[in-house]
């Protein structure tokens, strides 16, 4: 059958990223491959920037993003979700030499930097009064990291996957906080695009049922899902509940 | 048709928006004369030339080179145009081009000629107005003297049955005029036709059939050189000849 | 053809309304940006054309070496190394002056360039009777050479400040909120891809009257006849 | 300084990434390929039509077009004609999309520059050329483009040097060219090297051409001592 | 003091890298004199005139204007520069000024005079040419004869010591040199010191004091006009003015 085809924006490792031997790798990588071979097709996964990803699937170049994307319900008015693959909670990165702290009160007149048009941008704009900071944002989240280093922020902000990868990568920066949020990173589609939604979150409810995604999340992150944690936990219907676009009708699980 | 004109020029008119420069225009030009045209600036003598090869075009009556008319609206303007040539005040050489270029162009292009052919025929040219060992060079390496010689080139190696000079020493240093002038005796002696508007006097002595002065778009007095050079009879003649010899 | 698919996609009313109020603010951080690069730019360019025409060898190297590097390396990676390297000199500076910085040096290689053509181009006669009747080389650069070349650079300068003017959204890796990038971000926000229509007019809005004003300029400015 | 070294100029991270550097350059320079001799006829088309083109309607039209496109900011351009033209029904390969995005925005800009170009030629050029015979199109491509084109040569080769540093623009149409690539990398090892490696990369693929271009030039100062 | 020349010309030596092309030069113009410079193209006449106001660096010899060295390192060369015109065979015309500007513009800048002191002065300068009424025009808007008018009009409102033409009416056509040799007698009438070069014999004869004849860096001969035209002693002399009347 026609292969899938879709995109992800390859500043985004662990997740994404370039091969240094030519092609992309990472968890939504994987991720992407094995949901093809569930479904008994093939994937094209393009390295595209971000900006490209969501005309692209809504002019049908993709049949879905791949991309890491967090559920909101601002989004959810403009796609569809499958239910989440990962949790995904806030990590504060900070200079190595910086003591680590444990409530959003120590970013009180600190400037803290960010991944340009992230739900961690959304949040920030949020809480900034609330908590005292001010935000800046970067193009990605490699340049919201750099501003850390070089001493124009405070700390950088973002998943607490990306955020491990980058500490791994570089000796100067560690974590210092983690902040937990219960949001949730899915695929996205179409909005209305009831076929294929249903079509590919099936896939995904196997790749949980079957541990797929632990396998990859040691992989790629090294950390085993605690049970009934949501990479391993298959939901009732379609979507994320409580967003819109959920499809609560209980799914009956066919994985071959 | 021995006798019959190569340039006919009947009745021509040419206006500039409200403003008529040309008021009807008769001339001939037989083969091998050389016609000199002479008149105060603006009297519309570049306008005549200009027309006599559609550079300008014309508002009324007709002119005939060598029997076609290259005022109708459905001439081949470049076929006719090969067969009247025109010189410059500026020279206006190619820049881009060598001096061998700028005279090969039209033979290559327009006639199609062969590279080799174009080239004899444009090295040929060049010996005729002394320049062959200048082939190579580019116009800016060229004195004024030169350039206008080269631009004669240019126009006899498409071998024109008439060739229009306009002030072709005007723009150039008097020590080179002479040069010049010298390439155009020459070609008057090989039979070439010609029309020529200059403020030579000497060189209209010495070398025109037939001298026409023109004031304010016409024909005032035509005829020998000696005739409108030493008697002229009309007023602005006289006004204008001593205007100029200062 | 889908046009309710695509007006859904690109023209949607409640992403419009949702995210005008941050379109607009980029648009004004474009334009204030826009403004202040031009002004910089074609003035240090032209100063730099200037000091050219002095031609001392030594200066003139500097001025080519300047004008050929800003021009064949992205003005991505000046901005970089100027917000990111910088602090490790105690130089700090904010993401809209390293933009600024950055993009003004760009221009000004550009801006050199055009200038310097224009300057050529003046014949030679102006500036010795400029300097026959005793006018200093500066007064004849400033009075009679450099009038008389910008005529001619009008249209290039034109084409060069607008495209330097839409790379500010470079200014994204630094952190400044130009429209492109607030239309991004917007964009990613909203799951939709309206607000990037919403820039693409914003960008209409603000460079339609660049390009009229260029085109005014030079019919303006046509020697008279 | 040592932090600059570790950041910016890392020759661990430099080697590491060099051969994935390669293969964004060798994108850049199939799309420059694609892109500049496409943007280039076609602006002399442009151009020679802003020259020749008489009544009004239709040169209002091509001021429109030229000004518009101009205006847009090539990278929305992109992804307006590759994501909105399926809504269309048309489905445009990639490569093409790429090739006639960037053919509007720079038709229009070196549209401007052949004008200026062409309407630099003096008329006793194509006067001579066309009492010779020749025709209008043989005098436009034997006399006035040559001409033309020296002249705007140093505009020529800066809008060039725009347009090889554009194509990094079809990334969004997931056509990764080397400063893509290199923004990649960087995210890939959190340090900017990448980046500061690409630009010189860059240098050494754009300096000799801009060099040798210039030389080719022959200007001569007018502006008198 | 009288007596003492206002320019003086002593040992001018001029090189373009290995070429040199004034080979020492001795030459002295006294007040309301004019002098005549004539001599084959590439003679070094403009050399030597741009020389003077050392618009080119001499390499030898000295250049007393008024007693001032024009030559020397310290010089102050914008204030000398004030009391020595020139006038170009191209007019040099500042294109984007009109004409009163054009004329002004050292006053207003170098002389630091108000608007309006200028004005006056830009308009009298302008009226002693015959173009007052042209005042509010620009250089493209006059015609040949008029531009280098006002050129001469730019020169004399500074009031300089003494004038120096290169082939002021050489890009004229013949009909409009009457107009600039009419403006320069009156300035010689009016006790203007001027150096020309030029080729318009005509007017030599009629006006000159003195006659230069130069070749090949050199002054060959020099003398009354009626001499050097009339009786040229030197062979290079007679040869050049045989040519120049082909
Ligand atoms: N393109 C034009 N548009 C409008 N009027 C023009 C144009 N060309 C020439 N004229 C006018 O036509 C008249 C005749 O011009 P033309 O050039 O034929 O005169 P001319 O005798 O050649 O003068 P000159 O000796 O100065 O060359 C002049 O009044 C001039 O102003
Ligand atoms: N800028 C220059 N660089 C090198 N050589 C020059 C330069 N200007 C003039 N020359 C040379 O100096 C010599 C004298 O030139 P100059 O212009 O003084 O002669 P001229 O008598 O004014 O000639 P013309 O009648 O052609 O104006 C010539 O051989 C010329 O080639
Ligand atoms: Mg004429
Ligand atoms: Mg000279």
């Amino acid at each position: 059958s026609k292969p899938l085809v879709t995109g992800v924006d390859a500043t985004f490792a662990p997740h994404a990223m370039p091969k240094l031997g030519g092609g992309i790798q990472g968890f939504n990588v994987d991720l992407g491959h094995a949901l093809a071979r569930q479904l008994g097709t093939t994937i094209e996964i393009e390295g595209t920037e971000f900006s490209g990803l969501i005309p692209g699937m809504n002019a049908g170049k993709y049949d879905f993003v791949l991309a890491p994307t967090t559920v909101t319900e601002e989004r959810a008015k403009n796609m569809w979700f499958s239910e989440g693959y990962l949790n995904t909670d806030y990590s504060f990165v900070v200079a190595a030499s910086t003591p680590s702290f444990d409530s959003l009160d120590a970013l009180k007149g600190k400037t803290i930097a960010l991944n340009k048009g992230s739900v961690y941008e959304a949040w920030a704009r949020e809480n900034a009064s609330k908590y005292g900071f001010k935000y800046d944002v970067y193009a990605t989240n490699a340049d919201a990291l750099q501003a850390v280093q070089s001493g124009r922020a405070f700390a950088n902000m973002a998943g607490n996957t990306v955020s491990a990868w980058a500490v791994k990568q570089n000796p100067k920066v560690k974590v210092a906080f983690t902040l937990s949020t219960g949001r949730v990173w899915a695929l996205a589609f179409r909005f209305g695009d009831k076929e294929t939604r249903d079509k590919v979150s099936m896939a995904l409810k196997c790749l949980k049922q079957d541990g797929t995604i632990a396998r990859l999340s040691e992989k790629w992150f090294g950390v085993t899902p605690e049970k009934g944690s949501v990479p391993v936990t298959v939901g009732v219907g379609h979507g994320v509940p409580g967003i819109e676009g959920y499809d609560p009708t209980p799914v009956e699980l066919k994985c071959d | 048709m021995k006798n019959r004109p190569i340039l006919e020029i009947i009745g021509l008119r040419k206006a500039y928006a409200d403003n008529e420069v040309l008021k009807g225009i008769d001339l001939e030009i037989n083969p091998g004369q050389l016609v000199f045209v002479i008149g105060p600036s603006g009297s519309g003598k570049s306008s005549l030339l200009r027309c006599c090869n559609r550079l300008e075009e014309s508002s009324g009556g007709q002119i005939l080179i060598d029997g076609d008319d290259i005022t109708a609206s459905n001439a081949n303007l470049n076929r006719i145009r090969q067969k009247i040539g025109m010189v410059f005040q500026h020279f206006n050489l190619y820049r881009h081009l060598t001096t061998l270029d700028n005279v090969t162009l039209a033979l290559r292009k327009v006639q199609k000629l062969s590279n080799e052919k174009a080239e004899k025929i444009g090295l040929d040219a060049l010996a005729r107005v002394g320049l062959q060992d200048k082939a190579k060079s580019f116009p800016d390496q060229l004195s004024g003297g030169q350039q206008q010689r080269v631009g004669i080139a240019r126009s006899i190696a498409l071998a024109p049955k008439v060739v229009l000079f306009d002030e072709p020493t005007s723009a150039l240093d008097p020590e080179l005029v002479g040069e010049v002038l010298k390439v155009m005796q020459e070609l008057k002696n090989d039979g070439m036709t010609m029309m020529v508007v200059s403020h030579e006097m000497g060189f209209a002595r010495a070398a025109a059939d037939h001298v026409v002065f023109m004031d304010q778009g016409v024909i005032v007095e035509q005829g020998k050189p000696e005739d409108v050079f030493g008697a002229p009879s009309q007023p602005r003649t006289q006004a204008f000849l001593a205007r100029i010899s200062h | 053809m889908d046009f309710e698919a695509l007006a859904f996609t690109f023209f949607n009313l409640n992403v419009i309304k949702t995210y005008f109020p941050d379109i607009l603010a980029g648009m004004l951080v474009t334009i204030e940006l826009g403004l202040v690069v031009s002004v910089t730019g074609i003035v240090l360019g032209l100063g730099l054309a200037m000091l050219r025409a002095l031609q001392w060898r030594f200066l003139n190297f500097f001025i080519i070496c300047f004008a050929d590097i800003l021009r064949a390396i992205p003005p991505l990676v000046v901005i970089m190394v100027l917000f990111f390297a910088f602090p490790y000199l105690n130089l700090s500076m904010s993401a809209f002056t390293a933009t600024w910085l950055s993009l003004s040096l760009v221009l000004a290689a550009f801006a050199e360039e055009i200038c310097w053509a224009g300057i050529v181009s003046v014949p030679k006669g102006q500036a010795e009777a400029a300097r026959s009747t005793g006018l200093s080389w500066w007064q004849s650069m400033v009075y009679v050479v450099v009038p008389q070349a910008l005529r001619l650079t009008v249209a290039p300068l034109t084409n060069r400040v607008i495209a330097i003017t839409k790379s500010t959204a470079l200014g994204s890796v630094v952190g400044l909120s130009e429209v492109l990038n607030n239309s991004q971000s917007a964009m990613s926000a909203s799951g939709s891809a309206t607000p990037l229509m919403m820039g693409a007019l914003g960008c209409l809005v603000i460079f339609i009257p660049v390009v009229l004003l260029g085109r005014w300029t030079e019919t303006r400015f046509a020697w008279k006849q | 300084m040592q932090e600059i070294y570790y950041n910016f100029f890392n020759f661990e991270i430099y080697k590491e990434v060099f051969p994935y550097l390669l293969d964004g350059l060798w994108m850049t320079l199939l799309l420059s390929a694609l892109v500049i001799p496409v943007g280039v006829i076609s602006g002399l088309g442009i151009g020679i039509l802003s020259i020749t083109l008489t009544s009004r309607w239709s040169r209002t039209l091509l001021a429109i077009y030229i000004d518009v496109f101009r205006a847009l900011p090539p990278l929305y351009l992109l992804i307006f004609i590759y994501f909105a033209t399926p809504f269309l029904g048309i489905d445009l390969p990639k490569m093409l999309a790429v090739v006639l995005g960037f053919m509007l925005n720079n038709s229009s800009y070196y549209g401007e520059i052949f004008r200026a170009g062409l309407q630099s030629v003096p008329h006793g050029q194509v006067e001579a050329a066309r009492s010779t015979g020749l025709s209008a199109m043989q005098t436009l491509w034997h006399v006035q483009i040559p001409q033309a084109t020296r002249n705007v040569m140093p505009d020529l080769i800066s809008n060039t040097l725009e347009v090889v540093k554009m194509t990094t623009l079809a990334s969004a149409v997931a056509m990764p060219e080397l400063l893509r690539v290199a923004r990649d990398a960087q995210s890939l090892v959190y340090n900017p090297s990448p980046i500061v490696l690409a630009a010189l990369i860059y240098l050494a693929l754009l300096w000799p051409i801009v060099r040798l271009l210039s030389r080719l030039e022959h200007r001569k100062l007018g502006g008198g001592h």
